[in-house]
């Protein structure tokens, strides 16, 4: 596998979300982390059948009991995976050899319960931490967060789940004809084969979920590091080096994509670095919310308990029918509160209220039903409705360039002032602005040039013809500084005058100064 | 004021008229591509020089030999390979044994119309060479400043599609041609007018420019651009351009914008574009029509941008639109 | 003969592009009309499971508060069950369409949007939770669990369908000091060919440096400083507080220049 | 242009956005005059956005940018949806055309619905015994006690109140059409559930139908069910035809992919069960409400045919007027 293809991305993350990076690099790596379960849960699992001889339930309550230790190697392999350097599957022994150290211990023992498994199995067995050190760590990591816990607690579910939804599939698929599972039996009876059955369920459901239970942790915890450690920085400070010393490659955006590890000898150094060093990092400043006290062994002994006290020697139970007359709660009518019957009377009067209600609403509702139906099918409406979108087009909708309302009026006081210019541009500007009524779009960017064209589409020549000498004239004045004669603006207004009331029958106000 | 401008419009009603012959004599022998032959002829009013760009076949050598068949002055051709020397271009000293001295041999640099093949064929060192001579003016030999005759104009060529083995030109070289033109395949009616032209009483398929007749002589040339750069230019106009350059700076898909000499060269050739549509002074439409011209070779589009396939002309279509055009 | 390429707007894009190169992020990039990438974080399942345990709360309290309703017989009862259709099939629709999520997710900081990264619709919404019938077998969202572990971006039947996703919504809170021209370091000049992502490392560190230990940040700068070839007239690189200071001159300088 | 001048720069423009998002943002549907120059802004910085991670600047200032980015993306292209107008055109066009686009599928759910229910219905009228096969006796007996003549509480009898009216209908919204979402969904098991509720649903009521015609109780039967069957009926069969939609796109995904070909076919199967859940509101208005009712069977029979009529014309010709074609 390549380097620059194994890591994940490094950054800081909100913990839900470091839980999702770490269930994709489940999926991602889901066939070797499951085969990996598998392999050391056999390990176990087989002497385990021999030691408990042969009673499921033990049997069941053994494995389950012993899960950090199939789960240890996930971590460990998840670990170098992250960091691009996968171990092989062939390799299995470095991998066990690696995983179940004496740290473990506790985990199997008087941690076994502990709520955040899978965030604190990285802090033992990737920091190689104990004691109060691990404690200490954890702290300074958890910082108060609740999702470890959280997350152990959906996964039993998801694996609840997944086991009854087995079961259920399997309960379903089975087709009539063949002996049909016992579905209580399945869960009660230790002795019959529906247990042994639902055993083997309930282990598929662990197998699949454990993958992402640990990289879920695990992911939490390399994202407990970005955050507090700022890990994804010091990878790219080490790369920094490295690349400060080359030239600058012609590729910046693709680079900055990637802030993840690219150089394998950076890469080595950072993993042999995670799993090897031992972070004597002060916890100062950083406080945890409660202590973790360590767990007795109370559930596993009740389990043990209860399994004890269902033994036919403790005695047995048998199923009596009997007859006993049935003396009801005394039916003597408390007198009913005057609030009460006074609710009583509303929703009788409510019923037949919400009744008409909701007819006179299902009649309504049929009505315009038929009338849009109708309507849709009468021809005038029909040519109405086709003439709508230029209707509403025609409304300016983008209008840039104010006008005032009486523009010829405008116009004549420019002219009468000897602001020729003034003048000039204000006509210019209401033509764009007719233009822009009579649904020709113009964009902001549009220079004169363009605005002559746009309009060529739409307008006939007669209305064009005027529209080009306004435009000849005003790029001469504006460009040039050479000014019409006054004569030749009066002409002008009066052509747009024209223009505009022949264009459109209803434009606002500006129209009506003629 | 006005008697200047009488002047001036006199002026340039003989300009625009002397590029409108240019243009209608070139035109003959390469059919359709109207906008490439304005782009070329604003160029030469603007005595700017010009990359063209297109696949081979579009007619680009056609319409540098119909130009310099047009023009009349010196006419050069150099086929930009990978072997090719400086000294090839610009031209060397050489020892004459008879008289026992030095003597300069000129290089095809010294003409008044050069056509570069396919520039980005020939390595970094002989680009420069033809690029600093473009800059300058002139060309050094054996520590002797020697001249370029007055108007001289290179029209370079490059192939976009062949990459191989070719060394594209560096930014800082781009800058110094006024346009980057780009031809496109003619269109349908065109091609087949092309066809026909081409096809009639030829043999063989060498360039025929036979039908381009001399219409401008140098000292015209040097006179159309004088005229350019004397056309009136609002403030407003002005402003417009430098809003655009600014705006491509700043834009979103842009990674490096233009530098200042684009706003220099987008004047003047808005200023070559208003003479050759016969205007008096320059209009935003002159600036908006050359913007791209001016542009396309100026900008870096961003890597995300390349990699999906937009060419320059795309991203400054949307900047066009975008910028306001001044019309107040 | 050039494929003349698309203009930059006005054109549908694909919608939802797949996600791009780094697949080990749980980001997918989008592009909207605009041209830029937004990146969507798809909520995984355990979230998504929690959201649904505190809607499915939601909904038990209500289902309690009605109970007192049963005394008026007929319309009580009717009353019930209308509600009760009402929760189990409009509840998420009407959450989602109005304010983007259910209060569940909205607890969690989810929300639905279509894998265009626009806001869920009325259809989509329609259609997702309809189907949640499906993802619901055969117990407990059993084949929704299994789609969402097997989906690149958890998504479950119902999602798939409706072209739907649930990510996390942005943090409205998180406004970084980047904005807040703090800066008053004198700039240094960090050495030349500084890669750009080492440039931008340089700046994250200086945003963050307030988050990390004294100890850590030292070591930060160390790490930064030590890659670095010594400077020409032999002077070494500082250490201890000194590196972090000429850190922040880099970023400094790197922020707003000389 | 370095990172520090560039936010400056753009300071006041990026707080006039953020001011505008949040009263966008606030306001549900409210009054206020539309924030005209949001589009404006928003594109503004989503070139900023673009610029900011072009030119490598502080992940904190791109992070902040890209929530802003967000945030108005999902202001700008929202879609507000109106209720009643688009409801009605969804009811006078949307619906009955994309019905009749996809006819092969309905006939063949309505096939499977109505074949099987008159087979059973002629089988248990000349067998009394058959229905037996499909319902346990329990069943039975209560079938017949709710339709029994002798037994007054069936129909509009004296003592049914408006809260019982209310009450059924409750009921018949939430199991109605519970059932026709469930046909609908079942279709994502490769339509096998959509086929085998609409077997199962004509098998029960064609059964049901002939049994009590064999026992006399047509009086009671028929005018209370002739009412709202042609809604009812018609509905589950649409919604059947949707969740066989789902199915074909699962199995026949044609050129497309499943997952592409679904999600095609489930924006048309929408369509169809939304149509659906409203045809069933409405037979629970008239089931609830008037098929109970005191009225003669004649009138009844009346109402029943002329609303198998209205369907018909309604799903056959509704929408055809429209000028934007079907």
């Amino acid at each position: 596998m390549e380097l620059d293809r194994a890591a994940a991305v490094l950054r800081p993350r909100r913990s839900w979300e470091g839980v999702d990076l770490g269930f994709t690099l489940a999926r991602l790596w889901f066939p070797t982390l499951w085969l990996l379960w598998w392999l050391g849960i056999l390990v176990l699992a087989l002497p385990a059948l021999a030691l408990v001889g042969g009673q499921a339930d033990w049997w069941l309550v053994l494995v389950w009991w012993f899960k950090p230790l199939y789960e240890a190697p996930l971590v460990f392999w998840s670990s170098r995976a992250l960091f691009g350097e996968p171990v092989a599957l062939r390799d299995v022994g470095v991998i066990f050899r690696s995983a179940w150290t004496r740290r473990l211990l506790p985990y199997l023992l008087w941690r076994r319960l502990s709520v955040s498994r899978s965030f604190n199995l990285p802090i033992v067995l990737l920091e190689g931490l104990h004691g109060t050190a691990v404690r200490r760590r954890r702290r300074v990591l958890i910082e108060g967060d609740g999702t470890p816990a959280w997350l152990t607690l959906i996964c039993y579910h998801f694996e609840a789940i997944l086991w009854g939804g087995l079961l259920l599939g399997l309960y379903f698929l089975i087709p009539a004809g063949l002996p049909d599972i016992d579905l209580a039996a399945a869960v009660t009876d230790e002795q019959s084969w529906p247990y042994w059955l639902s055993s083997a369920c309930y282990l598929l459901a662990a197998s699949v979920i454990a993958p992402f239970y640990i990289c879920g942790g695990f992911a939490l915890y390399i994202g407990r590091r970005t955050e507090l450690e700022a890990w994804d920085l010091e990878l790219a400070f080490r790369q920094a080096g490295s690349a400060g010393s080359t030239p600058r490659t012609g590729t910046p955006g693709r680079q900055g994509r990637r802030t993840g590890p690219g150089r394998p000898s950076t890469m080595t150094l950072v993993s042999t670095l995670l799993i090897a060093l031992t972070v004597t990092w002060p916890g100062g400043g950083l406080q945890a919310a409660t202590p973790a006290t360590p767990w007795p062994d109370a559930a596993g002994a009740r389990a043990i308990i209860a399994e004890v006290l269902a033994d036919e020697t403790f005695g047995r139970t048998r199923e009596l029918t009997v007859w006993v007359p049935i003396t009801g709660p005394d039916e003597a009518p408390t007198e009913t509160p005057p609030w009460l019957r006074w609710l009583g009377e509303l929703a009788l009067l409510l019923g037949p209220l919400l009744k008409w209600l909701l007819i006179s609403c299902a009649v309504a509702a049929v009505a315009l039903l038929a009338r849009r139906i109708l309507r849709d099918w009468r021809p005038e409406t029909r040519r109405r409705r086709q003439r709508s979108p230029v209707v509403g087009a025609a409304s300016p909708a983008t209008d840039f360039h104010q006008t005032p309302t009486d523009l010829a009026a405008a116009v004549r006081a420019r002219l009468a002032a000897g602001d020729a210019r003034g003048a000039l541009a204000l006509l210019y500007r209401g033509s764009i602005a007719h233009l822009s009524r009579c649904a020709v779009a113009i964009p902001e960017g549009a220079t004169e040039g363009e605005v002559l064209r746009l309009a060529a589409y739409h307008l006939n020549a007669s209305e064009l013809a005027p529209l080009r000498h306004l435009t000849r004239d005003w790029e001469a004045l504006a460009y040039a500084r050479r000014a019409p004669d006054p004569d030749q603006i009066t002409a002008h207004l009066a052509a747009w005058l024209r223009w505009t009331d022949t264009a459109a029958p209803t434009p606002d106000g500006a129209d009506h100064g003629a | 004021m006005s008697e200047s401008d009488t002047g001036l419009d006199e002026a340039v009603a003989r300009a625009a008229a002397h590029l409108q012959a240019l243009e209608a004599a070139v035109g003959r022998a390469l059919v359709g591509q109207r906008q490439v032959l304005r782009e070329s002829v604003v160029a030469l009013a603007a005595a700017g020089h010009c990359l063209l760009e297109g696949v081979p076949g579009v007619g680009k050598t056609l319409l540098v030999r119909g130009l310099a068949q047009a023009l009349g002055g010196r006419f050069a051709r150099i086929q930009f390979t990978p072997d090719l020397m400086p000294s090839d271009v610009t031209g060397h000293a050489l020892f004459d044994m008879k008289t026992e001295e030095f003597r300069i041999r000129r290089g095809p640099i010294f003409c008044n119309l050069l056509l570069g093949d396919e520039i980005n064929r020939a390595p970094a060192k002989t680009q420069a060479a033809l690029l600093e001579a473009m800059q300058e003016q002139q060309v050094t030999i054996e520590g002797q400043p020697l001249p370029l005759p007055a108007p001289f104009l290179v029209y370079a060529t490059q192939n976009p599609i062949e990459q191989e083995g070719t060394y594209p030109l560096p930014q800082a070289q781009l800058d110094r041609f006024l346009l980057k033109i780009f031809i496109d395949y003619p269109g349908e009616q065109e091609e087949l007018d092309l066809v026909r032209q081409v096809t009639n009483g030829q043999i063989g398929d060498q360039l025929d420019t036979s039908r381009v007749s001399r219409v401008l002589n140098t000292q015209d040339i040097t006179a159309v651009q004088v005229v350019a750069a004397r056309l009136r230019m609002d403030d407003s106009v002005l402003h417009y351009a430098v809003r655009l350059i600014r705006a491509a700076r700043d834009w979103q898909g842009i990674d490096t914008g233009p530098g200042p000499r684009a706003g220099i060269a987008l004047v003047r050739a808005a200023r070559g574009h208003a003479l050759a549509e016969g205007k008096a002074f320059v209009t935003p439409d002159d600036v908006k029509a050359m913007a791209p011209a001016v542009l396309r070779h100026r900008i870096k589009l961003t890597a995300d941008l390349e990699i999906e396939g937009y060419r320059p002309d795309d991203v400054l279509g949307d900047l066009l639109a975008a910028v306001p055009a001044p019309r107040s | 003969m050039f494929p003349r390429s698309p203009r930059l707007h006005f054109l549908a894009h694909d919608r939802a592009r797949p996600a791009v190169a780094a697949p080990r992020d749980t980001v997918r990039l989008n592009e909207t009309p605009e041209g830029v990438d937004l990146g969507l974080r798809p909520a995984g399942p355990t979230v998504r499971a929690l959201a649904l345990t505190i809607d499915g709360g939601i909904r038990l309290l209500v289902y309690l508060a009605l109970t007192p309703l049963a005394a008026f017989a007929g319309l009580g009862a009717g009353m019930i069950l209308i509600t009760s259709f009402l929760l189990e099939w409009c509840y998420p629709v009407v959450f989602e369409v109005w304010t983007g999520a259910t209060p569940g997710k909205r607890t969690l900081g989810l929300m639905v949007v279509h894998d265009d990264g626009t806001p869920v619709g009325l259809p989509a919404s329609l259609i997702r939770n309809l189907l949640r019938v499906i993802d619901f077998l055969p117990l407990f969202y059993g084949v929704g669990l299994v789609c969402t572990l097997a989906d690149r971006d958890f998504r479950r039947l119902g999602d798939l369908a409706a072209g739907t996703l649930v990510i996390h919504a942005e943090d409205r809170m998180a406004r970084p000091a980047a904005l807040a021209a703090h800066r008053d370091t004198p700039p240094r000049p960090p050495p030349a060919g500084l890669s750009l992502t080492a440039a931008q490392a340089i700046l994250a560190f200086d945003e963050r440096a307030a988050r990390l230990s004294a100890a850590r940040r030292i070591e930060l700068a160390e790490i930064l400083l030590a890659r670095f070839p010594p400077a020409a007239d032999g002077q070494t690189w500082p250490s201890g507080p000194a590196a972090v200071a000429l850190v922040a001159g880099y970023a400094s300088w790197l922020t707003k220049g000389r | 242009m370095r990172q520090q001048p560039f936010a400056a720069d753009r300071a006041d423009r990026w707080e006039e956005y953020r001011q505008l998002l949040d009263t966008l943002e606030r306001r549900g549907r409210g009054s206020d005059p539309a924030p005209v120059r949001f589009p404006a802004l928003y594109r503004r910085l989503c070139a900023d956005y673009a610029l900011a991670r072009a030119r490598h600047y502080s992940p904190g200032l791109i992070a902040e940018l890209h929530a802003l980015v967000r945030r108005g993306y999902r202001c700008l292209y929202q879609r507000r949806p109106a209720l009643l107008a688009p409801t009605l055109a969804f009811m006078a066009a949307g619906f009955p055309r994309t019905l009749r686009r996809h006819a092969p599928v309905f006939w063949l759910a309505a096939a499977l619905l109505f074949l099987p229910m008159a087979i059973m219905g002629v089988a248990c009228y000349q067998n009394g015994e058959l229905i037996y096969s499909l319902m346990d006796s329990s069943e039975v007996t209560d079938l017949e006690a709710l339709y029994d003549p002798q037994n007054r509480k069936v129909g509009r009898a004296a003592q049914r109140q408006a809260d019982t009216d209310f009450q059924m209908f409750g009921y018949y919204v939430m199991n109605n059409i519970g059932i026709g979402f469930r046909t609908f969904a079942g279709g994502l098991l490769l339509g096998l559930g959509s086929v085998i509720i609409l077997l199962f649903n004509g098998l029960a009521i064609g059964a049901a139908a002939g049994h009590l015609t064999r026992l006399g109780f047509e009086s009671t039967f028929w005018p209370f069910v002739s009412s709202h069957a042609p809604y009812e009926l018609t509905a589950i069969a649409i919604s059947g035809a949707a969740g066989l939609l789902l199915g074909q796109a699962l199995i026949a995904p044609g050129r497309r992919t499943r997952l592409a070909a679904l999600r095609a076919n489930a924006r048309d199967a929408v369509v169809l069960v939304g149509g659906a859940a409203l045809m069933l509101l409405l037979a629970a208005v008239v089931e609830a409400f008037w098929s109970g009712g005191g009225a003669p069977a004649e009138v009844k029979y009346g109402v029943g045919a002329l609303g198998w009529m209205l369907v018909a014309g309604y799903l056959s010709l509704a929408g055809r007027g429209d000028p934007h074609g079907a």
